[in-house]
């Protein structure tokens, strides 16, 4: 799950990482105008929305009083940023900026550990800086069964070139991002720009999170509440509720899959043979004739879905189940979508008995033979 | 012979008497495997399925020379179940178990890895080997057949479309291995291929990967250098739009990384013979 | 460092171990009647010395009134226990007790781990039921990188056959004996017996503890309070403080050595050749002047002394400064105690030179030479 | 040739800039080590006794190619500074510092062995080639002298006294390894047996053990089953009284464990000379 700027930072703050004080989100220009006074002085009004580039898109502005903050807030708020609506914004002093820096935690597949990337070159694309001076990206991996130690943070802040004399809050900021990274089960934590101020202190001025959602479901329910709710559709919304992984396409062709390789086999069939895939849907491992129904009223709630292909190869899954859970879901729905099933695998012979029970259903043996039927019906529809 | 088992693989299973154990536990019994012990803390010194049940790997272990373990608990235990099975001395974990979350995987994989210990997943199928008569895992026992194909998938349910093809027009296999798709994983294809490259029985290998992450590239500079068997692959994914994650934790196109063009090139340009879809994947290994 | 019981539980109870409830220290019958009466009904008054097997002599008693309970304070407080005095009795709740548990943690040095020692068969000595039971002994190595497991709670739970009722309370005290153990830099925290109570909850109603050296010199200093200076002769005091190891023994041959192997070679040496060391003492690696200054008042402040032997090979220690600091001690001690010096190593010309200077002083070319000389030297006083 | 190191040994110094790390590092260097780097928190960037001082080891290795660490720095920082070098790739550590806690080392010695670090100590003397003009560490470079003899000792002063008696008498030394007397160290007396067991240069052991812990008999044990170079040995602590710890934290004798007695009586039953004191020691290697 991503989060959005003010929500990541606030839970950096919670774990010591020093970040903006008094900043606060909006969602009126009358909240912004209060924020802003009751900061003070200049503060940067900034669009909060999960999508790069906001600042090119004027997501983000100075205001040098409560007046002009709650002008910009005005103008942002409702603001379309590449498809996006801006329903929030976020308020923080203007900074005092003396040096920009990045800093970021992320988890290193290749290597299986988490790693600290960081650069001198703070404030902007951090791809750019790769990309164009590689030598200028730090990276260290943690040991994740010991966890952060201060020898990689001295390496890093001697690689990024900081003053000794800055070398212990840099410490504490790497310590408050690591102990963020895993007390959140984060896969991305990132600041860009960490700055360093006047004083030599630092501080986390933008912020970027993104929660492992498998985490979040064991350890942090706590944290559904920081879902943006707008950027979902209300099938992933449905999805999300019942426990299968869906995303929503532009086909015409709604797929019931088990197992996320063979969901996307599916599509890659389905367009093969001409087809466009509605979705993608998986209903994952093992599922319950309960989820088989949840998922068929989510593909059917798509009011693009012209024709359905459920394809099942059972392992953990069993056909049996399925079969209960598609006879059970046609008792409530009324549709003239056409279906095409193809039952394989773990309990197959007794499912396919079930699904013979059901009038006018298209069955297939293959996959491929599923695919083709299913691009037959939904071309005539 | 076999990669990885062999019949003196003597299984237990964490996680035995609950729903997901019992059914495919049986199963695993069905196909012949030495289902030696099972573990479900607390209900140490019963029975099920006529299996003994322990409180802890490392009692299974000792009453039983188990020296293989399937995991099957909830994801909130899994990582742990894994930490436990390695601490216990157990030379190889097959873990089913998804939506472990990835910090916890981390921490496990490290385990392991100091450990020598060898571990396959976890949000895999397992592995099944039809000549030794041993199903670690969840992969149908009734798709397979006795051969020398070695296939090995990062997903569970493509891999019983592709074995299912083959066993039906009469290609069987060696042994058939999901290493799955998690970001955070234990065996990779790389160390599959290897084995299979050894392996005197496999005469040809299988591969099917997906979109994401970059290990199928690796696969193909690993079987440029060093695999001299014939390779067969497909990759999933050609239709996934970037930047959605597509159920695999591991399965999502980030700029130019992971497409499944890229990996196909890389693939190709390694020799293996590269299939569109599934059932052509089997007529090319038919066809050999 | 060794704790005594009444420290050793109180750590324990703070890092959620459950403990007696209401239990505290005395060092009078009156202050032992007062913690009685506030407990209420039956008590134990335990002595509090560092020395096994203080029940069969005597110094653990169950009293029924506070008056009881200061009877037996009076007799137990002065006590002599195995040569140690009694200087303060533990008044402790009577226990109620279901059955009795063994529960250690310690360090393993073979394995290099810390490690998990229970027994279904507690109260008693461990030793005992090692040898004759070895199967009831359980041993858990535990991973100093990832720490404590539950499963390694579960195991150790169903090997000491406790009911799965009572695991969830077992793993509690594991944990919280376990953080006690690192949190405190303990090599050994030790409960004998750990108790089940009818109610099924569990309570640490004796408690060992031994504090690593090091890591209280680096990470407790606190726990510096906790030290009896009852136990420690007045030598042995004075070189805590000036950070020597050094052993009080009954010959009369005082020993400054530098490195632990030279100084017990050095002991051996000397009793090869017919004499008895008065004592053990490392100077230490790299040790100054002032270590040396202090190291022989400490030597000297030992009246059995009767010749002295300094043995030094420098190596990280230099012989030189070795010379200047017994050069500056005897500037300032008045003694008849004759010595024998042998220099070698780092910087040893250096040193002997500055002997050179030091009348009468007997000096040795090889360690034998310096024990021969040293034996005849204690002969002759 | 030696064991350990050898002309590409490379060193850094960890702690170079201090009092100590100047003192013996000049030695090092005297001595003819090539001390490449030393590694001082916040003095990156300067150089000190001609030898370029860096930040982390990370950053030193990095520059200079050094393939090998002396660590001496404070207690508090040692262990911290021992998984440093581990994480830096240094493949050879050897940590002169004493006082380290004993819970410090159990994490530091579990890391090194997880990356295949050798690790020399704790609280040891370091070793010295006098071939190969290697010294890592404190041993005097004025008491060897290059030979045959392989010296392994827990104790630091008293190799000193050994190696000096036999360099005296013309009995040189191909390798001198002090392991450090502390409960949890590195390297221990049979991976240096193994060592010297391979290394053509050495033709005899010298091997000097104290009362505490069973190292020493377990290398008696490994003697007789593994080592056909003579073994000549002295075991520091036969008047130490039971119970008090003998200033290494690793020199207690507790009950009849860790007795001078039981460890003489199993080098000798190993086929080992066992000395009654140092020069003694010397005189039996000389006499050969």
């Amino acid at each position: 799950m991503n989060l959005h700027e003010y929500q990541a930072k606030r839970l950096f703050g919670e774990y010591g990482v020093p970040i903006p004080v008094g900043g606060d989100v909006a969602t009126t220009p009358e909240e912004a105008h209060a924020i802003a006074a009751k900061i003070g002085g200049t503060v940067v009004v900034k669009a909060q929305v999960h999508i790069g580039g906001r600042g090119k898109a004027g997501g983000v502005k100075l205001a040098h009083s409560p007046e002009e903050a709650a002008e910009h807030a005005a103008a942002i708020l409702g603001m379309d940023i590449k498809g996006l609506t801006v329903h929030k914004v976020l308020i923080d002093p203007g900074a005092d900026i003396q040096k920009e820096l990045y800093l970021a935690m992320l988890i290193d597949r290749e290597e299986r550990k988490p790693m600290i990337m960081a650069s001198s070159e703070g404030g902007m694309d951090i791809e750019a800086v790769a990309h164009d001076t590689p030598e200028k990206i730090v990276i260290v991996h943690i040991d994740p069964e010991i966890g952060l130690q201060l020898h990689q943070g001295t390496y890093v802040a001697s690689r990024i070139g900081l003053p000794k004399a800055q070398w212990k809050g840099f410490w504490k900021v790497l310590q408050g991002l690591w102990k963020c990274f895993t007390a959140t089960d984060a896969v991305q934590c990132e600041i860009n720009p960490l700055i360093v101020q006047s004083d030599g202190s630092f501080s986390a001025i933008d912020g970027k999170m993104i929660v492992d959602d498998n985490g979040l479901k064991l350890r942090h329910p706590e944290f559904e509440d920081l879902r943006d709710p707008g950027e979902l559709t209300e099938n992933e919304k449905k999805a999300a509720e019942a426990g299968v992984n869906y995303i929503q396409l532009d086909g015409n062709i709604g797929c019931m899959v088990n197992g996320a390789g063979l969901a996307m086999t599916s599509m890659d069939v389905i367009k093969l043979f001409g087809g466009e895939p509605a979705n993608f849907l998986d209903i994952g491992g093992g599922a319950q004739a309960e989820t088989v129904t949840q998922a068929l009223n989510i593909i059917l709630g798509d009011p693009k879905v012209e024709a359905v292909m459920i394809n099942i190869f059972g392992g953990i899954t069993r056909c049996d189940e399925v079969a209960r859970g598609f006879i059970e879901a046609m008792d409530h729905i009324e549709t003239d979508v056409p279906f095409v099933v193809r039952l394989e695998g773990t309990n197959a012979v007794e499912g396919r008995a079930l699904l013979d029970a059901v009038d006018g259903l298209a069955t297939a043996v293959t996959l491929q033979e599923a695919a083709q039927k299913a691009v037959a019906l939904a071309k005539g529809a | 012979m076999s990669i990885l088992v062999d019949e003196n693989t003597k299984v237990l299973i964490q996680g035995f008497t609950g729903r997901e154990g019992s059914f495919h536990g049986q199963q695993m019994i069905d196909f012949g495997t030495k289902v030696v012990a099972g573990v479900t803390p607390g209900k140490g010194g019963t029975e099920h399925l006529g299996v003994p049940i322990f409180n802890s790997v490392r009692e299974a272990a000792e009453a039983t020379g188990a020296n293989a373990s399937v995991i099957v608990v909830p994801p909130k235990f899994a990582a742990g179940a894994i930490i436990e099975a390695a601490d216990a001395g157990i030379p190889l974990i097959v873990c089913i178990t998804e939506y472990i979350p990835v910090h916890d995987m981390m921490k496990a994989r490290t385990f392991v890895d100091k450990r020598g210990v060898r571990l396959l997943g976890p949000n895999c199928p397992g592995l099944i080997s039809p000549a030794e008569k041993v199903k670690m895992g969840i992969i149908s026992g009734s798709i397979v057949k006795e051969g020398n194909v070695g296939v090995v998938s990062k997903s569970g349910t493509l891999t019983y479309e592709v074995v299912y093809a083959l066993s039906h027009a009469g290609v069987g296999q060696s042994t058939c291995v999901g290493i799955g798709g998690d970001p955070i994983n234990g065996t990779d294809f790389i160390d599959a291929l290897m084995l299979f490259e050894a392996d005197p029985k496999t005469e040809r290998i299988v591969l099917m990967g997906e979109i994401g992450g970059g290990a199928e590239e690796k696969a193909a500079a690993f079987i440029k250098a060093n695999v001299t068997k014939p390779v067969y692959a497909f990759i999933a994914g050609r239709t996934a739009p970037p930047g959605r994650t597509m159920g695999h934790a591991g399965a999502i196109v980030e700029g130019n990384v992971g497409t499944a063009e890229g990996k196909i090139a890389a693939l190709k340009d390694a020799g293996v013979h590269v299939a569109d879809h599934p059932d052509q994947l089997a007529q090319m290994v038919i066809a050999g």
